[in-house]
């Protein structure tokens, strides 16, 4: 079994005191918990402050363009289900460039875990807004206030019904760490959506804001509840909600390509007799 | 409007056109008759035109026939098989003097030789498209078992009624029209020759991806590209290839990455508009050295221009594609077989290179339907992805240095080495880096991989002698029809040559420069409006092809074509 | 006031039987109900068999790139606000290559008013599977079905508190000219999203198929209920609802811009004194 | 390493180098002098460079200064301010054997001649920066006056305490500074120069696209173009603009498109990558017909590369970005004045020649403040969207066909007549058309607008006389280096001129081929690894340029850089 160590420790270049570092941490916890050697495991990033972590340990990695990583990883994990491929970027990334891959994504429901690092913000290119960015959030690009709604990934994600729908929060290390374990453990999609503090472009949505805020969802509360799920989702603003929101049974999508029950599409052999049958029904 | 017809070589050829709406069955009549045509023995060039629509309009599928060889699409019409009064107005005038016109009783053949078909009282309507086959196959001299045999396979699988219905109908056909002949007799039967596949371009890149070992092709659908996935698709589940239609045409291109990345042999393909949202993941292939293939099947632009017609316009766009500089290589196949054929050379350089390799086809060589001789295809070897473990040097760096350019290759998760690759810039273990003497060495380690490249180029074919009069020079789909004008010319006794490009990025100018200079004009022949092929030989050779022959209303370029420019021109 | 007629009448490139001419109608009859003039209305279309909509009937149009009827749309609207501007296209076109573009959207809350050819399938390319495709969809490209589950753009729309969000079906002419005309008149993005069957390439969802299962939403209905309407949303298979699912209150993205109020942007004169104003705090 | 110092003509001026972690100040700093530079009468010439991080790593800012004009970066530093040891590290080796160190007491100066602030003495610890900034002026012989004034400005909204501190702190600093000599003289004050702005590239193209009449802007934040849309958008209440973040590339371009169509000068900014999403939306302003300026400041790629250092490797790329054939412009500003002039210019040319016109730049000169004399802002005319409804013929025709292929462009819903647009090939009203003769007329009709475009190429310009023995040729913002060059090599009695090309497409020859004959050598000095410059004047005039200077490193192009390769190019 592996242990955190094992993902080793690197220099970063983050601000002192971001939210990252917790998430990293939890992040090599998660992988700990769920057994994975760093070897098995695929990071595939975009481009952001988020999206350097998968640098910061040790396992595969595609670090890709700014709003991709979904695709890269859906790529990845066809071409290699033995892999446990884990998508991870900032909140721009996947929801604002990429946020077709995302729907697409929910709605393949491949076996990809999705970290995402929502600090509300765009942080590398200088605090620009984010599509999770609250109303009225000024920056030197929205001077008057941003005036879209905030998207609302676990709303949308619920509303898709992806099968695995959960909230972290940066300041909540082992909470994190084992909602990022289940979201590993989840067979089919799950997006674990992390509230995560950028203290040098973000001073609304502190790390004192997140936590006089959230809460842990009770034990009582039932993910397999759609209804509920959906309405949990909407909660924001006084109270936010942590803790998986939504869990539902799909099938996932790997499985229709029943080919990939043989492994990795790397290294096979080519069925010549094969290639002639097909080419003889040009005849 | 009757255009001065030029007639070429082709006139041991013969050339059928069945012309209707979309939706009339006009696509169907005209494989099978194209495919018992090669049954037979012919040699066939398809052209198709037809248009961004599912009903109406106006649609056509020539083919062309002969004993010989046969390259090129021809326009004068020796057999017009009109399905709708429409065709007889659009058609009519490059049907040959000594042509015939075979339509319905209803329609008008509007003062042209013309044979009309009881249609009504050979089968019912939802069959007529089978009688008007029968009925061409017939006056061709096809022997009806074999176009039974075809429009068996072809039916086979419908509802009882229906595949009875066609057999009958054909029948039929095959009765009435025996009592007639052609004003002209069509070719006689080719002596036995060995069985030929009839392919068109885009089967015949699906099946040379298939045999180099392509095991992802992710896909967005666009015209005329649209088939190379679908043939794919067809045997995803027999071969063990994954498939997938992805939500837009970036995402496509990234999954094809990540595939590659993760050991898949991988391709995509599609045409301008779609390529255009890709090129930020070709320099990303670029930069992390993953090996892609990308097929484009042009179309007229710019923005959607015309989706189903064809054009040669994005060679320079394709050439430069992407952000940043990276090596790269463009094959252009002028034939079926070239499609078979350099779609696999594709995959090899791609691997080999460790990056993007493009295959540039256009909707006239997709849909062109051509008899070919079966591929070996049995002793052709796939490419295998990444590199051997053995060896790797320890701790193993994704983009270690070598002298080529090229690193050794590991694939995620089938070793226990960690692979790390970045679209940063980075350092040799694949962490992105800001360290600018690093920049400059990796810049120059992926440019290295130019070379390689260059080592492997195709050189372009050359018909006819060297010193000619005329130098005919094309690439792409346009080959046939370069070289049959040039026979033409050669013919009546002029001296002309014809170079083709079947590789247009990267030049070695040491393959055609000379010859180029020895030729007394040269003539570049491209289905564009500028001439950048013309532009790319001056960059490359200094060399100024100071005539061109350009065609971009959206159809091929035929030797007629170029013959009455070559006239027309002086 | 102008009436039908005045919107003109064109050959089309559609196939006979197509679920398209019963929706051009209504949104003919929409646009004379709203009593536009067909020169103070824009439409945008991306490309498809939808998306040549526009051209069959008089009014300017702007008729772009596939999955891009969106920002166009969007930019025309914020350039000139006194034009009414429809986005119209296809399942593919808005929910596919465009579906960063229908969350975005959604969330500005752009006065535009959308109208979705629905076939549940690509017209134009010949039949592959679109995003609405159900599961199980068999085409050329998909031979073993679709696998992913459809986008529901009723849900994802009602999630994300779109103002105005209604579905309608085009074998229902004269209940979707009325869903037109409202969508028209509402102030903020309004979505329409109108069954439309494919007679060439879904011999799924028929005409015949839709009518067993369409139903009228019933008077007492109130779509001012964010939960009843998120419920609703998601009925889909025995029973579908038509009319409007949901209309929210929200500031209308337009006034983002209080430069708007002065009329279109085309045509200003430039402040020269602002001009050397500005310049001068480089001084 | 210490690199062999080449002095230039730039013995005149004088370089100061901020260096430190991002996050201490150091942009605030040199903002600050350059400002009190400017404003004592010095030209200025500053080069950021910095990494793709908020906090820590390494940053320079320097500025070279001096009493006459100035247009290039230089490399050998005068005076080092270190705020941190890895300045030294780094910087070290560019200090001039009579350079000096300015650090704080905690820093080790290496061995070089250095002068040590007591600024744990002078100010608290967050005000450092401040006291820097004092030591460095005093030494630099600025009165305190113009710093304070410049001072106030920056800080003058902070919180009250702030203002007061950085005020002390430069006092104290200034006074202590006062006992200590630059063991070389700064260039001595010049002489009253009339008022002068500090302006960097974006902020000058920014400003250029405002007196031009921009209403519209969308964009997607990208370094290093992103502080063009910032600027407008603090513009955009007063200016009555409309400035929108787009959810990506591709929905910014399209914006604008949409917004240009109905009437808004429009312009987008991005970088390589995002642009690579724009080229479908290139494509499609070129065959709609709609007026859009494109900025791009490029970065080194491929792929995200390095996103906060500058190269020139995307001219090829921007040349042939989007699918099929059309025309456009391509300027490529060699200063601040010209990014402000050129941008303009785009303006003007993409509603002349309705469709896409480039403004290509690069991190270098976006984000290098100089000194610049007022615009004549008053009296420069903006660009008029569209046409005059008067004199239209009717029914309108979007596509009416021209001798110059421009049509009158109307704007929708400000007139009784219907605008139509059409991404399709279309007829002449607008709608999509699939007549292949109407095809060829408009595909004739786009491209004849290449002819207004040729007819206002901006002329390369030449510094020196005809027949030299070396020509440099330039194109972007390699030009003050090159020019500078240039003076160096004539100062030492050799024979060289400098030719800059401002616009790189599309070429005219006539303005510049002959001059390239004339000299006896013909370097192309470009910021990237393979000359693309060069290659296209081959394309263009089969002219080969065979030598070549080229960097890809990430880092500018500097007078010593060019001289240090002349040299050891022999
Ligand atoms: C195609 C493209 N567009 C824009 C950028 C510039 N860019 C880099 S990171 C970033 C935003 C990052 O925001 P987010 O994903 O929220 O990550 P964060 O830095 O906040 O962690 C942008 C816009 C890019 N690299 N590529
Ligand atoms: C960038 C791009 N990708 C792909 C296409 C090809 N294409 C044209 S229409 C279409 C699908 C149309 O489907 P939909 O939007 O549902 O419209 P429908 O034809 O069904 O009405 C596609 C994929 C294109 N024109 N541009
Ligand atoms: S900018 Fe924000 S998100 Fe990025 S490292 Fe700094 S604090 Fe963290
Ligand atoms: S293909 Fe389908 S959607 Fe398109 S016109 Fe035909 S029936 Fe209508
Ligand atoms: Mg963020
Ligand atoms: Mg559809």
């Amino acid at each position: 079994m592996p242990d955190v160590e094992d993902y080793g420790s690197f220099e970063t270049a983050w601000c002192p005191g971001c939210g990252n570092f917790p998430l990293l941490k939890a992040v090599k916890e998660g992988l700990a918990a769920a057994g994975l050697e760093p070897c098995r495991v695929l990071f595939v990033s975009g481009i952001g402050q988020a999206a350097k972590a998968p640098h910061y340990l040790r396992a595969n990695l595609f670090n890709g363009l700014h709003g991709r990583a979904l695709p890269v990883a859906t790529g990845a994990k066809l071409a290699n289900p033995g892999l446990t491929v884990i998508a991870e970027s900032g909140d721009g990334c996947m929801y604002g460039e990429g946020g077709n891959h995302f729907l697409a994504a929910l709605r393949r429901n491949i076996d990809l875990t999705v970290l995402v690092h929502n600090n509300q913000v765009y942080g590398l290119t200088k605090g620009q807004a984010s599509p999770t960015s609250g109303a009225g959030f000024v920056t030197k690009a929205q001077p008057a206030g941003v005036w879209s709604e905030p998207f609302n990934p676990v709303a949308t994600a619920v509303s898709l019904r992806a099968g695995f729908v959960a909230r972290g929060f940066s300041g909540w290390g082992d909470h994190l760490a084992d909602l990022i374990r289940q979201a590993i453990e989840h067979r089919g999609i799950s997006l674990v959506d992390i509230l995560q503090p950028c203290v040098s472009f973000n001073k609304v949505n502190t790390f004192a804001w997140y936590r006089e805020r959230v809460y842990d969802l009770p034990g009582e509360y039932d993910p397999r509840d759609w209804e509920k799920a959906m309405k949990i989702s909407m909660e924001w603003g006084e109270r936010i909600p942590l803790g998986v929101v939504y869990r539902g049974e799909r099938r996932a999508f790997d499985d229709a390509f029943t080919t990939l029950s043989e492994g990795p599409l790397a290294g096979r052999n080519t069925d010549r007799d094969l290639l002639e049958r097909i080419m003889d029904r040009y005849a | 409007m009757r255009r001065t017809i030029v007639h070429s070589v082709g006139d041991s050829a013969f050339n059928v056109l069945i012309g209707g709406e979309a939706g009339q069955g006009l696509v169907t009549v005209g494989q099978l008759l194209a495919k018992s045509l090669v049954r037979s023995g012919f040699a066939v060039v398809v052209t198709q035109g037809y248009q961004s629509r599912i009903r109406g309009g106006h649609n056509s599928f020539s083919i062309r026939f002969g004993g010989g060889a046969l390259a090129a699409p021809q326009e004068a019409v020796n057999l017009l098989v009109a399905l709708d009064q429409e065709t007889v107005r659009i058609h009519g005038g490059d049907i040959r003097q000594d042509g015939l016109v075979l339509l319905g009783e209803g329609l008008d053949p509007g003062g042209l030789a013309s044979l009309k078909v009881p249609l009504r009282e050979l089968a019912e309507e939802r069959f007529s498209n089978v009688v008007a086959l029968g009925a061409a196959a017939s006056l061709l001299g096809l022997d009806e078992e074999v176009v039974v045999k075809a429009m068996s396979r072809t039916f086979g699988g419908r509802k009882a009624g229906v595949a009875e219905g066609n057999r009958n109908a054909l029948g039929k056909a095959y009765q009435w029209a025996a009592a007639f002949d052609l004003p002209v007799e069509s070719p006689p039967a080719p002596p036995l020759v060995p069985l030929r596949l009839m392919m068109n371009g885009n089967e015949a890149i699906a099946l040379g991806a298939l045999s180099a070992g392509v095991r992802f092709c992710a896909f967005y659908p666009m015209t005329p590209s649209t088939t190379i996935p679908l043939a794919l698709a067809g045997w995803a589940g027999e071969a063990g290839l994954v498939v997938e239609q992805a939500e837009d045409e970036i995402s496509a291109v990234n999954m094809a990455i990540g595939a590659s990345f993760a050991g898949a042999p991988s391709l995509v393909a599609t045409s301008g508009g779609g390529f255009a949202l890709m090129t930020e993941g070709v320099s990303l292939a670029g930069m992390t050295e993953t090996p892609l293939v990308i097929v484009i099947a042009q179309r007229p632009g710019p923005a959607t221009g015309l989706p189903t017609r064809t054009e040669q316009g994005d060679l320079e766009f394709v050439l430069h594609a992407g952000h940043g500089e990276f090596p790269r290589a463009i094959l252009s196949p002028g034939s079926v077989e070239e499609c078979f054929q350099l779609t696999r050379r594709a995959f090899a350089l791609a691997e080999k290179s460790q990056g993007p390799v493009f295959v540039l086809t256009d909707q006239f060589l997709a849909d062109s339907y051509r008899d070919v001789k079966p591929f070996d295809i049995r002793s052709l070897e796939p490419v295998t992805a990444g590199s051997p473990v053995a060896g790797v040097k320890v701790p193993y760096e994704r983009y270690a240095d070598a002298a080529d350019g090229v690193s050794p290759r590991l694939l995620p998760g089938l070793t226990e080495h960690l692979v790390v690759a970045d679209s940063d810039e980075h350092t040799r273990d694949g962490h992105l880096t800001e360290d600018l003497d690093v920049r400059r060495q990796m810049v120059e380690k992926r440019l290295r991989k130019q070379e390689i490249l260059l080592g492997e180029v195709v050189p372009p074919s050359l018909e006819g002698a060297g010193n000619p009069g005329i130098l005919l020079v094309s690439w792409g789909s346009v080959k046939g029809a370069a070289e049959e004008a040039v026979s033409t010319l050669r013919a009546a006794g002029r001296s002309a040559a014809a170079m083709h490009f079947s590789q247009v990025w990267p030049l070695a100018p040491g393959q055609f420069l000379e010859i180029m200079r020895s030729a007394e004009r040269v003539i570049c022949v491209e289905g564009n409006a500028t001439g950048q092929m013309a532009r790319l030989i001056r960059r490359e050779t200094g060399f100024e092809v100071r005539e061109k022959i350009l065609r971009y209303d959206g159809l091929p370029i035929t030797p007629e074509y170029i013959l009455r420019e070559i006239q027309g021109g002086g």
